[in-house]
């Protein structure tokens, strides 16, 4: 099994032309990699890069199966999967984003304001109306209709699911006793729990469905013009998901060796809860050489030009030591 | 229509042996195709009266007329009258079901249904909410049709299982059940062997006695063996079309003995079959 | 004899009651039956009616030449076509049909004519009955399976082989049955005059059945153009040509309309949902013409 | 060769000669072909099986039985079952069959039975049949943005006033069963109309006209005789469709909710064989696709099991109806 | 065997007017289902042999031995020989495909293909890759079927377009194009009408100058009318079964006028048709 994806006529003779990378998996971050790979390949003589968003799961199957050159997920990979690359993989922090929980209550002029206790009892399946107490204690004159909480969750296996979960379950003890933490958990039984696939999916269906709560990237709620909850922090403050508020709570990671950081709970005053960085995938050794190298500017790229349209797609600019770190790790891919 | 009227008189007068089907069309289409004009065919009472002439002459087309099977036909039309018991079956409310109800048919080939003989023979009858004993109704026209004796072990066994004899005898049953007045019969011996047909030949000289019978036959010979009137048709190809018409009708023995027509004479004496 | 003569004569005791009348339970019972069916006929052509209406409203404004001519847009991008994925989609079913029509059409020779009673006969039979039972899904992961695995990557003959699969058994039986529409005495003819059993299906059966046979792999194509279930999984889809600079990427992913519409229908992005809708009614009228051309030739066939 | 025989029998002066020996060795070779590709197809049936079945034996070895009885789906635990889902194909299938079949028959006898001219049942046919062109994801999107809107107020009403009904417990939040059931007849009707309308044209001719020859009205005949004898294709009609709605993937993927929900309700989100294969295995893992194969099995083997039960009914009937048993 | 071969020595002296076909039916078998036995019928050259007797008897499946038709039914078994020329037809090394070249066949039913009137008759000389002048031996069949004026301006349209008298006789066009030295006819006539039956009748007669014609009628009349010798087979339903066999074979006017069998004589006195 090799990357056999290399273009046909192609041999190393003509590397510089037809060079395709072909890459799939999060969905959390395909609107920002979609317009990267764009503009890059347009700007790139000979280079190639295309990306299907299908969730992280995904991904990581392809990537693991060797049907793509790189793949992408904002769960990066677990150890079990590593160990069944035989190539090696090199994990690269490539942005961030934020998980917010967009609803359809047309009626509601003001937005939504969720404690720690209700959102976690929401995907518990513990509340069954949105005038149900622990929702209208934050939401003091605004005038809840007595509709029923649908749930919209992601039916695949997906890196958002996994960031949405793990806040969960870092936060309610219920939750991680329950459906747990993983890239798909077994939601509660319930027939107001709805399930479509990808975030693309997610917000279509709460565009579609009145009384609908569910939790996407922060871009695809945005782009959809549905209205975010405001949520509790850790800190318990009431915060709204803007990219400023995003911003703060990356400030406070460390980064491991293995580039693989999460943060389930950020602290901080200011700092939105449920964010995470997001990876694209690589295999530390390419059989063909002109791929590696093609990739590395690709990464390179992104990391430099590609910043800056981070922010104004809703994704937040990795911080400047972040940068660093990824570019040097960038090497080891061969 | 006034002389169907003065003819109807003398009918029910007559009772037996009277007029009792009154046939005469005009012009009968297919779409923008005639193919049959000017036949006027009176059925009498108690007699076989059979239509024969050359293949396409619309002996068929006659017949279906008598109980407006036509109508089925897509692009039929119909200019002339048919009188049953005086009454026109073409008049506008008048149910063509009903129709069929009094005049019976038995077609070339033997199509029973594909359910018991049993059920074959009562289909008719439950059609008509009969309420009386169905079981003795089913034997009767079996026996009518001559074939109890041949089934009445096996009346549960399906009505195709029968050899092709016995399904034309079995559809004669069918269609006699609900006694009708007239049998109408189109080539009813045409897919069966000499010796069933005899068997039929037979059996329709019994019906003779209770219904009125007319039968469309290539076979001469049958004509002459059976009927009591004989209809021949012959086709008129003048102008480019095919229209059948009524060349001559007459007692039997008349119209193949003395033949008033050329035509005729050098039909029936081109004598084949 | 007008109608007041009808009613007295009608009153006679032992006369035929011939007269129309919806007071009788027989002809009342026929007349809502009658109407019932033509309303449910009705009802069943308004789906068809209310999704071509809805592409219309929905897809015919985004028409224009660049979705011919163009790629699919990213997220923020305004503009772009589908081109690409017609291309595919193109491609993808001719090497299905490359595969599942001379396949089909010679298995059915043998199920029609040389062993139309035999053990493989019987069997063949079975597996393409089955085969119409597949779920697409299923066609999808044998694909996977069977090439993206082997071959190391998504590409367009895999997506070509899952659809193969879904076209095999409509070709098969369709093709089966028209020839056994073959008047068994123009075979007989072929055969007393000498014809060896080949020149029996060459001469005499396939042309015969040629309409049959055509209809039914119109329908076969036009139902794969249509799969999207099992292309997720072999052709993927790709934001590229597949032909271009002169070179083909046919081993690559392959975009598909149906593929296209899936995944932009469910984006966020007024572009993109407005994309998917256009690109809908693209694969609608596509796919209607070729049933249309099915049904032309086959109802053309049929008059002579 | 074989013919030799023969030959000499020729009149030299004769048109007549044997069969070449090209002719004959064409058609060995044809004939050797047809049957090949034959067995091809049995071949790539037997493929699908076996690959499915080898997928999924691991899985078949781990979780035996319990699968099928059991309803959780907990990748994280490495817990499956599927039996939501066996009943959300099921459930829908049957929903479909019995809406796509009463119309699909409907139609069929409609549009034989001479009701209408000609032209104008040519026309019903072809856009009765052209549903069938449309692909499964615009059924889906035309699900979503037109049945599921249209739905909604129906499905409040019933649940608020009959929602002591089983099939009207729950409320329709959006995708559902019962879009997804009305959509999938749709789906199915063309399949059933035009087998059935198969059967139905070509009931013998002279069994239509002994029925109105014993006087029978058109109803009576189309009840009595022409149905019964169209019966087995009919039934095979509604076999396919049925096997039709049991593999359909994308539009109920759509449609359905994808909820591991057993319920009676029509208006409850559910799931099946199928859509739960569309979106887990795109991305399933080592651990999960043997599973997922397993599902797979189960979802051919209710197919095949249609399918034969099909097939036994109608020789079953078919016999009886040709008169062969008593 | 060793009678045969004296035969065909005979037969291959005697030229014209001698056996060319002999055929010896001991047994023939539909599955486990005996359907003719002990029947030998000698076919003559250049003569018209008629095979009567009532339906299922098993005529055509005799008749259809001769020309090795019957090896495409499922579960046919023939037991007995059919010498051709001497040589028999049944033999293991015999392919059927060249003995049908030879001996040709025209059904009960007119089967035109679905090609042109011209590509009709054409279809036998170029599946015998006739080298010669194709038209022309088209002509001189159509000529021969008596058919040539009634098409010769429409060679193009398409076989089906003809009426079914029309149709029959291009069958027996298409079977005489590659003149083959039997015909093989199962009741021609059976679905024409009268006048075109005389007309085929009158072409058996002009053909049997070049041909030998075997025939199957249930005509009984024109079997008379036509036939030089004639079998009669009837039905044996002794032990259940309703196996078929010859019970007379002989000169038609010999046969009809003093049958020697009494079977023979209920059958022809049963005088139908
Ligand atoms: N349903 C029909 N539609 C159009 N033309 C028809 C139809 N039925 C019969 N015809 C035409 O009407 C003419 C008379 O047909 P009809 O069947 O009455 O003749 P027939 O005397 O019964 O012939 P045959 O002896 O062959 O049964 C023929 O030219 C025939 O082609
Ligand atoms: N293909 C077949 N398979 C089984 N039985 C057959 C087959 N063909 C004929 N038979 C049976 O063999 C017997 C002789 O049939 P055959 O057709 O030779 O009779 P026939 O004398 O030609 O009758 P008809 O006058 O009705 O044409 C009949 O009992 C018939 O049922
Ligand atoms: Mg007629
Ligand atoms: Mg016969
Ligand atoms: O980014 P995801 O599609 O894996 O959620």
């Amino acid at each position: 099994s090799s990357t056999s994806s290399s273009s046909p006529g192609g041999d190393s003779g003509s590397a510089a032309q037809n060079i395709k990378l072909q890459g799939s998996g999060a969905s959390f971050p395909a609107p920002l990699y979609g317009r990267w790979f764009k503009e890059y390949s347009a700007a790139t003589e000979g280079v190639k890069v295309d990306y299907q968003a299908k969730g992280s799961g995904g991904g990581i199957k392809d990537f693991i199966g060797h049907t793509v050159d790189f793949a992408a997920s904002d769960a990066a990979m677990n150890d079990s999967e590593i160990a069944q690359v035989d190539d090696g993989v090199v994990l690269l922090p490539m942005t961030a984003g934020s998980v917010v929980l967009a609803y359809n209550l047309p009626k509601l002029k003001k937005p939504l304001v969720l404690s720690r206790d209700a959102y976690s009892k929401i995907f518990l399946g513990k509340i069954a109306k949105w005038n149900d107490e622990a929702i209208t204690a934050t939401n003091e004159g605004v005038d809840l209709p007595d509709l029923p909480v649908t749930v919209v969750r992601r039916a695949d296996s997906s890196g958002t699911t996994f960031v949405f979960t793990n806040h969960l379950s870092a936060i309610s003890k219920e939750f991680a006793d329950g459906p747990g933490v993983g890239k798909s958990v077994s939601w509660p039984e319930s027939d107001k729990f709805i399930a479509a696939p990808k975030n693309d999916g997610v917000t279509a269906t709460i565009m579609q469905t009145p009384g609908a709560i569910g939790y996407v990237e922060f871009g695809f709620a945005d782009q959809a013009k549905l209205p975010m909850a405001t949520l509790q922090n850790a800190a318990g403050k009431f915060i709204e998901p803007t990219l400023e508020n995003a911003t703060a709570a990356l400030a406070g990671v460390e980064m491991p060796e293995d580039l693989r950081a999460w943060l389930p709970d950020p602290t901080g005053d200011n700092a939105y809860p449920i964010v995470s960085y997001t990876w694209l995938l690589c295999y530390e050794k390419y059989e063909d050489s002109s791929k590696a190298a093609a990739l590395k500017s690709l990464v390179k790229w992104c990391l430099h030009q590609g910043q800056e349209s981070s922010a104004e797609m809703g994704y937040i600019p990795l911080p400047e030591n972040v940068v660093a770190t990824v570019t040097e790790k960038l090497e080891s891919i061969q | 229509m006034i002389a169907s009227a003065k003819v109807e008189n003398d009918v029910l007068a007559n009772g037996n042996g009277s007029l009792l089907l009154d046939c005469n069309i005009e012009n009968l289409y297919y779409g923008n195709f005639r193919a049959v004009r000017d036949s006027r065919i009176p059925i009498h009472r108690g007699s076989i009266t059979a239509f024969i002439g050359p293949s396409g002459c619309g002996k068929s087309s006659a017949l279906r007329c008598l109980n407006r099977m036509n109508d089925l036909v897509r692009g039929f039309r119909f200019e002339g009258h048919v009188h049953f018991r005086g009454k026109d079956i073409y008049h506008a409310k008048v149910d063509p079901v009903a129709v069929r109800r009094y005049i019976g048919m038995v077609f070339q080939q033997p199509n029973p249904f594909a359910m018991s003989i049993y059920n074959n023979v009562a289909f008719g009858l439950r059609l008509n909410r009969y309420r009386g004993d169905i079981a003795e109704k089913v034997e009767k026209a079996l026996r009518g049709a001559a074939l109890w004796d041949e089934v009445k072990d096996k009346l549960k066994n399906s009505g195709l299982s029968l050899s092709g004899g016995q399904q034309q005898r079995l559809c004669i049953a069918r269609a006699i059940a609900t006694e009708p007045e007239v049998l109408l019969m189109d080539e009813p011996c045409s897919a069966l062997d000499p010796i069933a047909t005899r068997r039929i030949e037979d059996l329709m000289q019994e019906l003779k006695e209770n219904y009125t019978i007319a039968i469309v036959t290539h076979n001469l010979q049958q004509a002459k063996r059976v009927a009591d009137q004989t209809a021949f048709m012959y086709v008129d190809t003048s102008g480019g079309g095919r229209t059948g018409y009524l060349v001559e009708f007459g007692e039997t023995n008349e119209l193949f003995d003395s033949p008033r027509e050329d035509a005729t004479k050098q039909y029936i004496s081109g004598e084949f079959s | 004899m007008n109608t007041a003569e009808i009613a007295t004569e009608f009153s006679d005791v032992d006369f035929p009651r011939l007269e129309r009348s919806l007071r009788h339970p027989r002809t009342l019972f026929s007349i809502v039956l009658s109407i019932g069916t033509g309303v449910a006929t009705i009802i069943a052509c308004v789906p068809l009616f209310s999704v071509l209406i809805m592409l219309i409203y929905r897809g015919g404004k985004k028409l224009s030449l660049a979705l011919f001519t163009e790629l699919p847009p990213t997220a923020f991008e305004e503009g772009g076509g589908f081109g690409n994925a017609i291309v595919g989609t193109i491609v993808i079913v001719s090497i299905a049909a490359a595969i599942a029509i001379p396949v089909g059409i010679l298995t059915a020779v043998f199920l029609a004519e040389f062993g139309p009673q035999s053990k493989t006969a019987s069997i063949a039979r079975f597996c393409a009955k089955t085969l119409t039972g597949l779920p697409s899904i299923l066609a999808g992961v044998f694909a996977y399976a069977a090439i993206v695995l082997a071959t190391g990557g998504y590409s367009a003959p895999a997506g070509g082989v899952a659809l193969a699969l879904l076209m095999l058994p409509t070709v098969i039986l369709t093709a089966e049955e028209s020839m056994r529409m073959v008047p068994v005495k123009m075979k007989e003819a072929a055969i007393g005059m000498g014809c060896t059993p080949t020149q029996v299906a060459w001469k005499i059966v396939l042309p015969t059945a040629l309409p049959g046979i055509l209809t039914g792999v119109m329908l076969a194509v036009a139902r794969a153009a249509g799969e999207t279930a099992p292309l997720l999984f072999t052709a993927l889809f790709s934001n590229y040509w597949i032909f271009e600079d002169g070179s083909s990427q046919v081993m690559e992913p392959t975009a598909s309309l149906a593929v296209f519409i899936y995944n932009f229908s469910g984006m966020p992005f007024e572009n993109q949902i407005e994309m998917a809708w256009a690109a809908s009614l693209i694969l609608v009228l596509m796919v209607l013409t070729i049933n249309i051309i099915g049904q032309i030739i086959s109802s053309r066939a049929k008059v002579s | 060769m074989a013919n030799a025989t023969l030959s000499d029998l020729a009149e030299s002066a004769s048109i007549s000669s044997p069969p070449s020996t090209m002719e004959i060795a064409k058609d060995r070779v044809f004939r050797g072909l047809t049957r090949g590709f034959a067995w091809l197809t049995v071949l790539v049936v037997f493929l699908v099986v076996y690959e499915v079945a080898t997928k999924a034996m691991p899985a078949i070895s781990e979780h035996g039985f319990r699968f099928v009885t059991s309803s959780t789906w907990d990748v994280q635990n490495e817990e499956f079952g599927v039996l939501p889902e066996i009943w959300g194909t099921l459930y829908s299938s049957l929903l479909a069959l019995l809406i796509g079949g009463f119309f699909g028959v409907s139609i069929a006898i409609f549009l034989t039975q001479d009701f209408l001219p000609h032209r104008v049942e040519w026309a019903f046919k072809n856009i009765v049949e052209l549903l069938a062109a449309i692909p499964s994801v615009v059924y889906g999107l035309w699900g979503i943005f037109v049945v599921i809107p249209m739905l909604r107020p129906v499905a409040g009403w019933l649940h608020e006033n009959l929602g002591w009904i089983p099939f009207f417990k729950t409320s329709l939040s959006g995708p559902g069963m019962l879009p997804a059931a009305l959509v999938l007849s749709i789906m199915i009707l063309p399949t059933v109309s035009a087998i059935s309308r198969d059967a139905l044209s070509n009931v013998p001719r002279k069994l239509k006209e002994a029925a109105f020859g014993l006087g029978a009205t058109r109803w009576e005949a189309i009840i009595g005789v022409i149905v019964p004898t169209a019966s087995t294709g009919i039934f095979g009609a509604l076999v396919l469709g049925f096997g039709r709605a049991l593999g359909e993937t994308m539009a109920l993927a759509m449609l359905v909710g994808n909820s591991n929900q057993m319920s009676l309700s029509l208006f409850s989100p559910g799931n099946t064989l199928a859509s739960l294969l569309a979106n887990h295995f795109p991305e399933a893992g080592e651990r999960e696709e043997p599973v997922l194969m397993y599902a797979a099995l189960i979802l051919l083997a209710i197919t095949l099991l249609v399918n034969i039960c099909g097939a036994f009914v109608l020789k079953h009937a078919s016999a009886r109806m040709r008169g062969a048993t008593k």
